[in-house]
């Protein structure tokens, strides 16, 4: 069934997106690799406990580390082989992180211990849960939450919508349009088997506009499955969280709360798309697609990449560069992380990466405010943020704070627009570093 | 895959990678030059408008403030040791020089566009830390400076070369004061006031058993026939070179409305509430004030309220703000208008309003986005 | 004559109203203060520095004529002035040793290079939230002068790159050590001779390849110095500031990076290599 | 009526005691660094002029305007000690005022710091004090425009902090830095105040 938005939020910008750069490479499977560096801890919560070492034999999709607790996930190899070295590598933040060296036998031989559910329309919703759990699989759009956690809440609040995020707002990104493209009944699969977890029946799938052929072969394969398809205006950043909601159901997350506060749970359609890998092929979370573009790049292109591989290798697959280009940037050009090593690997939650010419990037100055308020018509959150960003120079956090700095989302919106190239984003960061250190101090817990 | 290709494939070299923030990317479209160059572009119709009615006298204003005016940028960049050509860059200096321009009479000597040009950006300016930093227009600073240190020069206009030509009454209501002295034999020595003027009755003696007003409204359609209004409205009527033709700078001010450079809730308000303002006055007391139509159109009004209260760095950055901020200039301009010293009083506002600018800002935030959820306790 | 006595007669009988009205209402609405406080607050040095965990100089004044801090606690008075605070309140000065603060890092521009260019705001919280910073050790000083900022004694000064902490302007008042995201400040005796300017707990072979100044772990200066006074923390020599050993260390054990000096010697070298570059 | 509304608007826009009369401006530059102090000296330069004023209004009005006539010495009019006279009082309120605020509002107290016993010798409380005296208005009148004045000297003090607040993050030359851009400013202030000469 398809339905067209509800709400629209305000501000939000609509860059070029250059997704005709890859969206029309089908995706293509990543050959073998020698080495993979697994960082152990992809996602958010606590860190997994290391179960391997130096000299064992693991298979394909075997666990190398158990989660840490609650929120946290578990870790498969992304091949069959022996472990090197634990050590550590550049991660994505440019901090280093630990990880697992796995060097592939090139047998590739599955081993995940993990038994397919076939018949999971008559399993109960614990095993399904348990099994999204064991499977590692986390948040994929790029916040990298374990999903099983999302798929618990709490029983006082009453969760009655599922929306599988499949906006991809981002600039030059096209790994979730190829993956609908490609496999519409396994994120329809997927999507029906959360919403069996979750116990509700209300499923949509919220897609921009500009992917009329995402949103018409989801339409066709979605009845069974009663799954609405949402086609939302193309609007930067359509794909956050809240914005989502507000545009798919018409509520507001309140200030400070979840999703499920508003009773919706958000998931990626990646996400869907491992949880059927999971429950009804028995795969943990062991690759994943990823875009490979930008101008500079010789053959943009999505690939089925296995987690650990160092990006090096997989933007070698893509042809390389023709030009030198000016950055590297894990995930897409509005809130990707700027790269300094080529050694970084592959993540759970790595949607694309993306190679930019200098003459593409921004060049952030100190100029002062010129009040034009572009960030404040832009802000998605109706933030005061050139207002907050002088705030933050002049290092007034507490005055940041009562405007609200910790509601921001980071979604760029402020800086893409300011014509006095200010870093707004970076001052928001470093005001919430100093925020919460601060808190921190003031109640040790 | 093989050793071989590895090496053909030509790879990115990790020290010459940026490391920055998100996000990476920028629009094109916004840049500082490029909004001042749109600025100086919606005000080249009133630019034209005040040379073809003042003639050259007019271009050799708009040229020597805007010359001074980025001579004196550069300058203090250099006492200062930025670099000199670093701020004139984003062609501030030169919205400032013509918006200073424009604010002056076509007929002031070359060294009032150099003291304006000073007080502009040095005093209006730079002195605060430059673009951005200034909580004054600072044309307006210049012009108001200007009018209280130099009365006299800031108060005298010459007349449109159209009501030299067709009027031959004219020369009974125009002082033949010291124009003579002041630009000699550039300009037929005389002057005449503008319409605020023989509003106010600054310049016409009384006649008898009229009321002020009626005389000095009398003597204004009298020197402009019967196309007082029509006069007003295209800008052939007295005034500094640059605010008398409402035509021009309406133009100019919705292009850059359509452009979404100003807020048009600033002029609107700004001009609405004149209107309202005194069409109240001018009903319940008609000898006190005349008609509101002929207060929208005279004076500075029309550049006030799209080329200076809409100042980017001088207004709230708030659309709620932005409508308070042009309903104050408003007011504080009809107060002067109808009841103070002076005959106009848009620069004045556009200065207090300024003034109130941080105060604004501090009342008229937006409510973030689930906030007001969080209030009604929307949630469930 | 008779004016003048008038006005005399006049203004007296005013004063004397209104002074009683004064005197009354200070009678009725009388606020018990420590005078003390003030003179107190006056003898301390003023600098609001936070340094004695109080929120300024006025508050940590309240706190002394209450008995509930010591004057030692304030570091950035003389010990001349904590005596004289002491014997004004008739109270012990409290004990405590002066410390200082540290910048355990030597990879200035010369020794650690960039990985990366860095474009964004001046500010080291800000650099290390972006890819860590574009510095290529990851545990160096990114040399954006936070800590100079931080000091409200100016006692950081910025050379070649590296934050250096002049030992007879700092007072210890630990307001740096917070605002370094990489945790390089830590506070130390004043009469520690000798420092590790190294803070990386990598691997030497690693750390070599970043930068040339760094602490490789060789353990040349565990074995010179006595027992206890170095200790091995992984791949890193750290000094025991409990038991620091004496600045004759330096000669005795000759780094192979120079990453073992006494703080004059670091400033002087910094700057030499400052001048070079 | 019309008096009363020529001496509300006169006090507050035209003949505003900072930026048209300049008087009062050692707590308008003292105390306009945060918007917080500006509001509570505001409100207790409010308080003192409209007390100050009703005060020295009556003391005028049935001493000092009145030739006294004393047995033996002739009459003689009081008006020379106007100043000395309206100085004891202003003093003696101010000092009021002081112990009042410690008492009941501490922080507003040492927020104010120096500048509260700085309003006893106020030019601004002083001069309404002698301009009420001049114009010889009425006691009533007098209140009124010793009020009109507080606030129109709050008008000034708030807008000016608020500005200074905003200055406060302008990268402002070295020389200018501090006091010199603030007068700066409050020179700007008082020209654009020019605007509303010959309201009244």
């Amino acid at each position: 069934m398809e339905e067209v938005q509800k709400k629209k939020f305000t501000g939000g910008i609509h860059p070029k997106d250059n997704k005709e750069l890859s969206s029309g490479s089908a995706i293509q499977n990543a050959p073998l690799f020698e080495k993979y560096h697994v960082i152990l801890c992809q996602h958010i919560g606590a860190p997994p406990k290391l179960v391997v070492k130096t000299g064992d034999t693991v298979k394909k999709g075997q666990m190398i580390a158990e989660p840490g607790g609650f929120v946290s996930a578990p870790v498969h190899s992304p091949t069959s082989g022996t472990i090197g070295k634990i050590f550590d590598v550049p991660g994505p933040s440019g901090v280093n992180q630990e990880a697992v060296e796995i060097i592939a036998d090139g047998q590739d031989e599955w081993g995940s211990g993990l038994d397919p559910i076939p018949d999971w329309q008559n399993t109960a919703p614990e095993v399904l849960k348990e099994r999204i759990a064991k499977a590692g699989i986390v948040g994929m759009g790029g916040a990298a939450f374990p999903t099983h956690v999302k798929l618990s809440p709490p029983p006082a609040k009453k969760i009655d919508t599922l929306i599988l995020n499949g906006a991809e707002c981002e600039p030059y990104l096209t790994a979730d349009h190829r993956l609908m493209l490609e496999r519409p009944e396994a994120i329809l699969e997927g999507a029906s088997i959360m919403a069996r977890v979750l116990g509700i029946k209300n499923v949509y799938i919220g897609i921009e506009s500009n992917k009329p052929d995402a949103i018409a072969g989801l339409n066709a394969k979605s009845e069974p499955y009663k799954v609405n398809v949402v086609t939302l205006k193309v609007r930067y950043p359509q794909g956050g969280e809240k914005q989502l909601i507000y545009a798919v159901t018409g509520r507001k997350v309140p200030q400070g709360m979840l999703p499920m506060d508003a009773g919706c749970v958000v998931q990626n359609v990646g996400t869907a798309a491992a949880i059927y890998d999971a429950v009804t092929q028995g795969r943990p979370l062991v690759e994943r697609v990823t875009t490979v573009t930008g101008e500079p790049v010789v053959n943009p292109g999505n690939w089925l990449v296995r987690i650990g591989t160092p990006i090096a290798d997989v933007i070698r697959l893509a042809g390389g560069v023709s030009r030198t280009p000016g950055k590297v940037i894990l995930g897409g050009p509005m809130m990707g992380f700027a790269q300094k090593s080529l050694e970084v690997p592959v993540m759970k939650n790595t949607s694309g990466i993306l190679l930019l010419d200098q003459v593409d990037t921004v060049q952030f100055t100190s100029q002062p405010c010129i009040r034009c308020g572009k960030c404040i018509d832009n802000c998605p959150m109706d933030l005061l943020c050139g207002t907050i960003s002088c705030f933050i120079e002049n290092e007034k956090f507490d005055k940041a704070e009562e405007l609200h700095v910790m509601d921001c989302l980071e979604c760029g919106a402020c800086a893409y627009d300011c014509p006095a190239h200010r870093p707004l984003v970076q001052h928001v960061r470093r005001a919430k570093a100093e925020i919460r250190a601060r808190k921190a101090k003031q109640n040790p817990k | 895959m093989s050793e071989a290709t590895n090496n053909e494939i030509r790879m990115p070299n990790p020290e010459k990678l940026i490391v920055s923030s998100s996000p990476h990317i920028h629009s094109k479209s916004q840049e500082i030059w490029k909004i001042m160059l749109w600025v100086i572009l919606s005000l080249l119709p009133a630019a034209v408008a005040g040379v073809w009615f003042f003639g050259l006298p007019a271009l050799e204003v708009i040229l020597l403030c805007v010359i001074f005016s980025v001579m004196i940028e550069m300058a203090w960049c250099m006492i200062e040791g930025k670099p000199v050509f670093g701020t004139i860059k984003d062609l501030s200096a030169v919205v400032t020089g013509m918006l200073l321009a424009f604010n002056l009479s076509a007929g002031v000597p070359w060294w009032i566009c150099l003291i304006g040009a000073f007080l502009a950006i040095g005093l209006g300016k730079q002195i605060f830390g430059g673009l951005g930093s200034n909580p004054f227009n600072p044309a307006l600073v210049a012009r108001v400076g200007l009018l209280i240190a130099f009365p006299k020069i800031m108060t005298t206009w010459v007349p449109t070369r159209q009501m030299i030509a067709e009027a031959p009454t004219y020369s009974d209501f125009i002082s033949r004061a010291d124009m003579v002295a002041i630009r000699a034999g550039k300009l037929d020595a005389v002057t005449c006031a503008t319409p605020l003027g023989f509003a106010k009755n600054a310049v016409t003696p009384q006649l008898v058993g009229r009321t002020p007003l009626e005389a000095g409204m009398e003597k204004f359609y009298a020197v402009d026939g019967q196309d007082g209004l029509w006069n007003l409205f295209i800008g052939n009527v007295g005034g500094c070179l640059g605010e008398t033709s409402a035509l021009a700078l309406l133009i100019g001010g919705i292009l850059l409305i359509s452009l979404k450079l100003i807020k048009w809730q600033v002029p609107l308000a700004f001009i609405g509430t004149v209107a309202v303002f005194t069409c109240i006055v001018n009903m319940v007391s008609p000898t006190t004030t005349p008609d509101a139509l002929f207060h929208v159109l005279s004076g500075g009004l029309f550049l006030g309220a799209f080329f200076m209260a809409t100042d980017m760095v001088t207004s709230p950055m708030t659309t709620k703000g932005a409508v308070i901020f042009g309903i104050g200039c408003g007011l504080i301009t009809c107060l002067i208008r109808v009841w103070g010293g002076y005959p106009e009083g848009v620069s004045f506002s556009i200065l207090i309003m300024n003034a109130l600018v941080p105060l604004i800002d501090r009342f008229a935030k937006k409510i973030p986005f689930g906030y007001k959820a969080l209030e009604k306790g929307e949630a469930i | 004559m008779g004016t003048a006595l008038i006005a005399l007669v006049l203004l007296a009988v005013t004063g004397a109203a209104l002074g009683v009205i004064i005197g009354l209402a200070g009678k009725f609405f009388a606020v018990k203060t420590d005078p003390r406080i003030e003179q107190v607050t006056e003898m301390l040095p003023g600098a609001n520095c936070g340094g004695c965990g109080r929120a300024g100089c006025a508050d940590f004044a309240k706190a002394l004529c209450a008995g509930e801090a010591a004057p030692a606690a304030c570091p950035a008075s003389s010990p001349e002035a904590v005596e004289q605070i002491a014997a004004f309140l008739g109270i012990s000065a409290g004990g405590g040793e002066k410390k200082v603060a540290v910048v355990l890092c030597g990879g200035d521009k010369t020794h650690a290079g960039q990985a990366a260019h860095y474009n964004g705001v001046s500010d080291c919280v800000s650099a290390s939230l972006i890819g860590g910073g574009a510095k290529g050790c990851t545990f160096g000083c990114l040399g954006l002068a936070s800590c100079v900022r931080a000091c409200p004694f100016n006692a950081i000064e910025l050379v070649n790159g590296l934050a250096i902490v002049h030992n007879e302007i700092c007072t210890g008042c630990g307001n740096c050590v917070d605002k370094c995201p990489r945790k390089l400040i830590k506070l130390v005796p004043k009469t520690s001779e000798v420092h590790v300017y190294c803070s990386s707990p990598e691997k030497g072979p690693t750390k070599k390849k970043v930068c040339s100044a760094a602490c490789i772990g060789c353990r040349k200066c565990a074995k010179n110095a006595e027992e206890g006074q170095v200790e091995m923390q992984g791949f890193l020599a750290r000094v025991n500031y409990n038991n620091p050993p004496s600045a004759g260390l330096v000669e005795a054990t000759g780094c192979p990076t120079g990453c073992l000096r006494t703080p004059e010697e670091h400033y002087r070298q910094e700057t030499a290599t400052q001048e070079v570059a | 009526m019309h008096d009363y509304l020529q001496v509300t608007v006169g006090a507050v826009l035209v003949y505003n005691f900072v930026l048209s009369r300049f008087l009062g401006i050692c707590p308008f530059l003292g105390v306009s660094k945060r918007i917080d102090t500006a509001l509570g000296m505001s409100g207790a330069v409010i308080f003192v002029m409209t007390l100050a004023s009703m005060a020295t209004a009556a003391v005028f009005h049935l001493v000092l305007s009145k030739p006294v006539e004393i047995a033996g010495l002739g009459t003689i009019k009081l008006e020379f000690l106007q100043i000395l006279l309206f100085i004891l009082i202003i003093a003696a309120l101010v000092q009021l005022v002081e112990i009042m605020l410690q008492k009941f509002s501490p922080p507003l107290y040492n927020a104010l710091g120096i500048y509260l016993p700085l309003i006893t010798t106020n030019c601004a409380v002083l001069g309404v004090a002698t301009i009420n005296a001049q114009a010889t208005y009425s006691v009533w009148l007098s209140t009124i425009n010793g009020f009109f004045s507080g606030v129109g000297f709050a008008v000034a003090l708030v807008l000016f902090a608020s500005l200074r607040e905003r200055l406060e993050m302008a990268k402002v030359p070295k020389p200018f830095e501090g006091m010199a851009i603030a007068l700066i400013t409050a020179g700007i202030l008082a020209m654009a105040f020019m605007g509303f000469s010959g309201l009244c």
